[in-house]
């Protein structure tokens, strides 16, 4: 028996803290085309490489370049511009409104725009996603969804549809293939994976997208997602989201130390691949390439989608006590927004006075929205569904002790 | 007879052939009726596919069915759960099997935070008709993690619905009730009562199912409507509150005492029906209630609150609780902590003599 | 004055200067506390390291006691518990947070199954003298995961203790005596009374800790013995059962009724101090359960039970329950479903008249 | 929008079914000594290709053979050998002692003796281990665990030292380094973890070996344990017996199709090895390594051992009704106790007649030890522990509410 050091435990720690900038060389990155893009039938074993790579088309200059640039048409281009500018819009304005304290909370996607919305682009009608209270997205890039709307349930108002029981953000949208957002993390992942289940099950061509955060990753829906999507090869996508943070902890304790998520993917028998999330060609070419494995029944794909949480986590927080204050300014992926501008400009399908008119065609679209529906009513002003309504819903009928309950209230 | 009292108000019932049946073959017809009615039901969850279930009630449903009606799942409570709730987003109405009801924890988020609030959360855009069926209850030395009855864990979550039948024919009929219910429904299975009721004198021989009236199930479509209870026993003396297993428990405690206990089966734990309990209170002035589970906030604490809160002025005597010892199920003592009819028996009697 | 009658036995709270504190700082001191007396407790969570905890619970302590003492863990609640578990074969005191009691169940196998069997299937073997540390209650708008009181769950599992604190000195005592004790605790903290005691009336301006007796807290060790009750308020009409933030409710309704209610402060919920509730439903002949969490099968409903077993000659109308509706915890219309002082005086009155 | 087939659900089967033959093409073999040995220090991420091969030292003629075969002394081997063949006669006569209802149930071990017996031999004392019901090797290894006490337990009579409290085979002996065994599966996997954790906490030098079925990976302590380990480099090794079945359902529907459990450790940033868990060499020699690393700081090391479960399941199990008879007889990896006894014969170190001798004198003692446990009772004859004690240990001071019940139950 040999003599050994006392052990001690390692505690990850970012590199940068408060006052302390942060070194991003820990993100393995790829250069811009580098990565191969294998056929949609690649056995998942053989995507291990890719798990570790990073999947990125638009290179420094705003070029498309390698096996990743399919050149999606410039209308869908600009429409996908147009829905991350109104996505920022929208999330700016909401910030405000929440600081007036006409909703109780809310959380922005700042600097992950472009992952929701390239990837909604690239789904069908009839698909459904499995959001995180981060995929707004995946709303705003749709033309059916009603803005007004949307917003009466971030001030909890009288035409709220969620009858003001949830959370603002906590969309439920099945018309726009959006489930219903938990407050519990990651249960929603295996969700996805029984709708895609199901899909199969009745012989349907629609499939899921199931959604995660890097730090939700650590909670047991996650690997029991993995398991069943693998075990019945359910077409489904399974989009794991590292902005490098979960409020406060950095990703490595959420286990991304040395390995990656997609990695996981493969261990688990999945395709994978991980992608530049803030370059929107390589979000909608990675999106569209995991929904025909989906599509021709070949089972599932991981996503880690690689991006940076430009903003605090939600309303509640002060990401100036855990990290640096200007991190985002130099996390090396870049602006999604601002990179796609440069391609379209670059490509001739887009222009500077055209983006100055857009954002200001679009802050009036969200003003006009937010103020017609604060005609509705706000948190602030109590102008809210009625208490009655509580009782209903918790059954399909409501039972006799609910009735009970409903009349004891008074209402 | 109680079974043609119960057939259901549809009357699909009538007409078709009634059989002989365990507990688990009425189960198993339950699940094959609803297979064949219903192309939206599945059926799955650990060793239930090939296999037909380590109690046998799937057996045979996936070489009828195939395998994409009735599968094997992973051993993971939680993604069994979860996939589907996700299948009834979908559409589907899953059924699906948790092999020991103490082996439900690892699914506890997916059952109270996920398909007990997805009506409620999302206004009713979603909903999550699943029915999860587990065995429960001792009395097969099966020690502290194959004896458990969780119940009243589920009756403290609002959304969910919570039955336990006692015999063959509201087994069959709840259960059908269950999966056509369009919210999500914990269907408890006293394992004790697979094969035959059984009193609690585990020293005697079992009497199987087929000697018993409650033993023979009709072969078709029928419910037992949920929220619905049952008169197991009527009485005048005092009043019995319990379902499951402990309602042969609590018959043979009567029979042993000559106490006339009317004994009511709740069969829908929660939602319950409340009136038949109440009425019978009111009618004796005496109540016991007896359950297999652990008595602290045990679902025996909630129902004598709703007695004391309903029935007050009628109350001779304090309600009595008999129930499981507040210690884990153990292996060797389980003839000791089981609350058998010598249990029971002595609390009519206390609440007889006050 | 209450906090010196509540001095721990030992007296090792005797001469230590007491400051005015929030809860916060009350909790955050007692973990410093046994940090310091005892190298084998650790405290880790989701951002309780670096960060200090979303609520500021443990802010500085990792600065003060390293990074292998106090650390921030995956968001896992299962494997912040399974790994408490294992700590506590090695020999450790591992004080955990779970962020919101809403996020409790993917651990509650660990807890159910685990900690709380441990000691029991393995004959004193092994043991898991572990903390489990949860926020609970609403009234912070917070929505339905983020205001539930789960207490009743954890009381129905033998092999656990349930403890929730009214106020910071209590906090401090209790939790002290939670790290202390040898049986796995868990610990509800109710965030609304975090910075200043609360009555439920949310539209008045909030009075703060150091404004309340209750808020001034020995600096050193002290403790508040698990299994004992404080009667919050002496009162000779009606009994008041109650803990956490409803105290403070139950003190407003008894003030604005006028009715001279004994509010007992159970602050141990299970295993609890009978005696002392006895005694006062004894004396005062009426009982009110007031609690936050929904009503069936809350814990009201074994108090009830309780209530009625052994005081059931000297009751002279039924125990009233107050509770949260059995609903999910709703956002916009948190104030309806809030049991504040208006439900709860009704009920006083209820219990009165008859 | 393409048109697509419709979706089918994928259900995994195995090949063999009862009266139709196992193809065991579809387990990757390596020849052994093919597989190469990194240093300990190796980083995770580079043991990818050893996830997925297969260790193994004993070749088909009993010779041990390549980089992994270190000549552990003789007498260690043939103390491996003995405690094997103990293993497997205390499950005969255990299992014939069930079907005369001296205990409620039993679980063997056959076919998998090498896995737990080797790994034993391979630990510190001191170390922890966090097995599932079938490492009973751990404790047969061992000299200082008292057969007599532990057929106690299994008859739970008046001398079993769990009170009679637990079903048979679910021991506790903290001191031989044994954790109390869980009814509900995985949970052990992460505890293993924390008192690793622990260990590094206080800077000890003990290390912790965790264990887990293949069925029971898709459970989600098996991740939490994963992760866990990961992000805090804890000093343990998590031990995956992938013996092909979880009672009546494949390793497939586990999720090993297509993929291995020891790929999901890499993934996980965990250092990987499959090892051929029949080939007691193998076993002891992967146990060595990882053990090292662990105690070396290094971190957690995942080892999928590769075995077949020869018998039923439990005593409750019929395993003819869902697998081929012969199933164990045609398995590639054979028998551990044959292969290690051909190695020691063919090295001199063992021969036909000391192996018949040992097997006899093994019976013996087996037999001589059940029946001294019987004369303290068994479960037919109702001599056991006083119903007063199931009141105690719920808590460690007996609360009011306990002593009540106890008084009412009258002991
Ligand atoms: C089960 C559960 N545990 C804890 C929380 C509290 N919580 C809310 S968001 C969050 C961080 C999530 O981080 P990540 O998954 O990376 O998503 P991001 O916020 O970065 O998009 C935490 C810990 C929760 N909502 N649910
Ligand atoms: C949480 C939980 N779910 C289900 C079971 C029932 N069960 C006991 S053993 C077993 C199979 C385990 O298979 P595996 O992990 O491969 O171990 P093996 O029996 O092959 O050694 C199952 C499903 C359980 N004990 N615990
Ligand atoms: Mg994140
Ligand atoms: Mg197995």
């Amino acid at each position: 028996m040999t003599q050994h050091e006392p052990l001690h435990l390692h505690v990850p720690e970012p590199t940068g803290r408060p006052g302390r900038h942060t070194d991003f060389s820990y993100l393995r990155l790829s250069p811009a085309g580098a990565v191969r893009r294998p056929p949609v039938d690649t056995l998942p074993v053989d995507t291990s490489d890719l798990a570790y790579e990073l999947v990125r088309v638009l290179d420094d200059d705003g070029a498309a370049v390698g096996p990743w640039a399919m050149q999606p048409d410039r209308e869908l281009l600009r429409k996908g511009l147009r829905a991350m500018m109104k996505t920022r819009v929208f999330d700016a304005r909401m910030l405000i409104a929440q600081r007036q304290k006409k909703m109780s909370f809310y959380m922005q996607c700042l600097g992950e725009e472009a992952i929701a919305i390239a990837h909604a682009l690239a789904l069908d009608p009839g698909d459904m996603c499995f959001p995180t209270y981060r995929q707004q997205g995946l709303l705003l890039a749709r033309d059916d969804v009603d803005m007004v709307e949307v917003i009466c349930q971030l001030l909890s108002n009288q035409h709220d549809p969620l009858k003001g029981r949830q959370l603002p953000v906590m969309y439920s949208y099945k018309r726009a293939g959006f489930f219903s957002i938990s407050g519990n993390l990651a249960t929603q992942f295996i969700q996805a994976v029984g709708w895609g289940m199901a899909s199969a099950i009745k012989g349907d061509t629609r499939i899921a997208s199931g959604w995660i955060g890097d730090g939700a990753t650590a909670e047991a829906d996650f690997h029991t997602a993995l398991t069943f999507a693998h075990v019945y090869r359910a077409p489904v996508i399974l989009n794991v989201v590292n902005n490098q943070w979960a409020i406060s902890t950095f990703q490595a304790i959420a286990g991304g130390e040395a390995t990656t998520f997609a990695a996981r993917g493969v261990g688990c028998g999945i395709a994978s691949l991980r992608v530049d999330g803030n370059d929107f060609l390589a979000v909608y070419a990675a999106s569209q390439w995991a929904a025909e494995r989906a599509r021709r029944n070949l089972g599932p794909t991981l996503i880690e989608w690689v991006t940076y949480r430009a903003g605090p986590h939600s309303t509640s927080d002060d990401p100036s006590k855990y990290r640096p204050a200007d991190d985002w300014a130099h996390f090396p992926l870049g602006d999604p927004i601002a990179r796609l501008r440069q391609h379209l400009i670059a490509i001739g399908a887009w222009s500077e006075g055209e983006h100055a008119d857009t954002q200001k065609q679009l802050e009036a679209e969200v003003a006009a929205a937010q103020k017609e529906a604060e005609r509705y009513g706000t948190l602030a002003d109590g102008n809210m569904r009625s208490a009655a309504e509580m009782f209903e819903d918790v059954y399909k009928d409501m039972p006799e002790h609910l009735r009970r309950q409903r009349q004891q209230l008074g209402v | 007879m109680k079974v043609d009292t119960e057939t259901s108000a549809d009357g699909t019932a009538a007409g078709t052939r009634s059989t002989p049946m365990t507990m688990i073959q009425a189960l198993r017809s339950a699940m094959d009726v609803m297979l064949e009615r219903d192309p939206d039901v599945v059926v799955y969850g650990q060793d239930v596919g090939y296999f037909g279930g380590v109690f046998r009630c799937t057996e045979g449903l996936q070489a009828k069915y195939g395998k994409s009606r009735v599968f094997d799942a992973p051993i993971s409570e939680g993604g069994i759960v979860g996939t589907a709730v996700g299948m009834g987003a979908y559409g589907l109405r899953a059924v699906v099997e948790i092999q020991f009801a103490d082996y439900f924890y690892p699914a506890s988020d997916q059952i109270v935070s996920e398909a007990a609030r997805l009506r409620y959360r999302s206004a009713g855009d979603f909903t999550a008709p699943i029915t999860i069926r587990m065995p429960c209850g001792g009395g097969i030395y099966g020690g502290q993690t194959h004896s458990q009855s969780p119940e009243a864990l589920f009756t403290h979550v609002c959304g969910l619905r919570t039955v336990m039948p006692s015999n063959p024919y509201d087994a069959k009929g709840l259960l059908i009730a269950a999966i056509e219910c369009d919210d999500p429904v914990i269907f408890l299975e006293p394992k004790r009562l697979y094969n035959g009721p059984f009193d609690g004198h585990h020293d005697k021989p079992v009497v199987p199912w087929s000697k018993h009236p409650l033993g023979l199930v009709p072969e078709g479509h029928y419910t037992v409507p949920l929220e619905s209870a049952a008169v197991f026993r009527p009485g005048s003396e005092l009043t019995v509150l319990t379902y499951g297993t402990m309602v042969f428990v609590s018959e043979a405690a009567a029979r042993e005492t000559g106490i006339d206990a009317e004994i009511i089966d709740l069969r829908s734990i929660w939602p319950l029906d409340l009136a038949m309990l109440v009425d019978s209170v009111k009618k004796t002035g005496r109540c016991v209630v007896v359950h297999e589970a652990t008595r602290t906030s045990g679902f025996g604490a909630e129902l004598t609150a709703l007695v004391q809160e309903h029935c007050f002025y009628h109350l001779e005597a304090p309600v009595e609780r008999v129930a499981g010892w507040d210690t884990p199920y153990p292996h060797a003592q389980e003839w000791d902590y089981f609350p058998g009819p010598a249990r029971v028996a002595a609390a009519f009697k206390r609440a007889m003599e006050k």
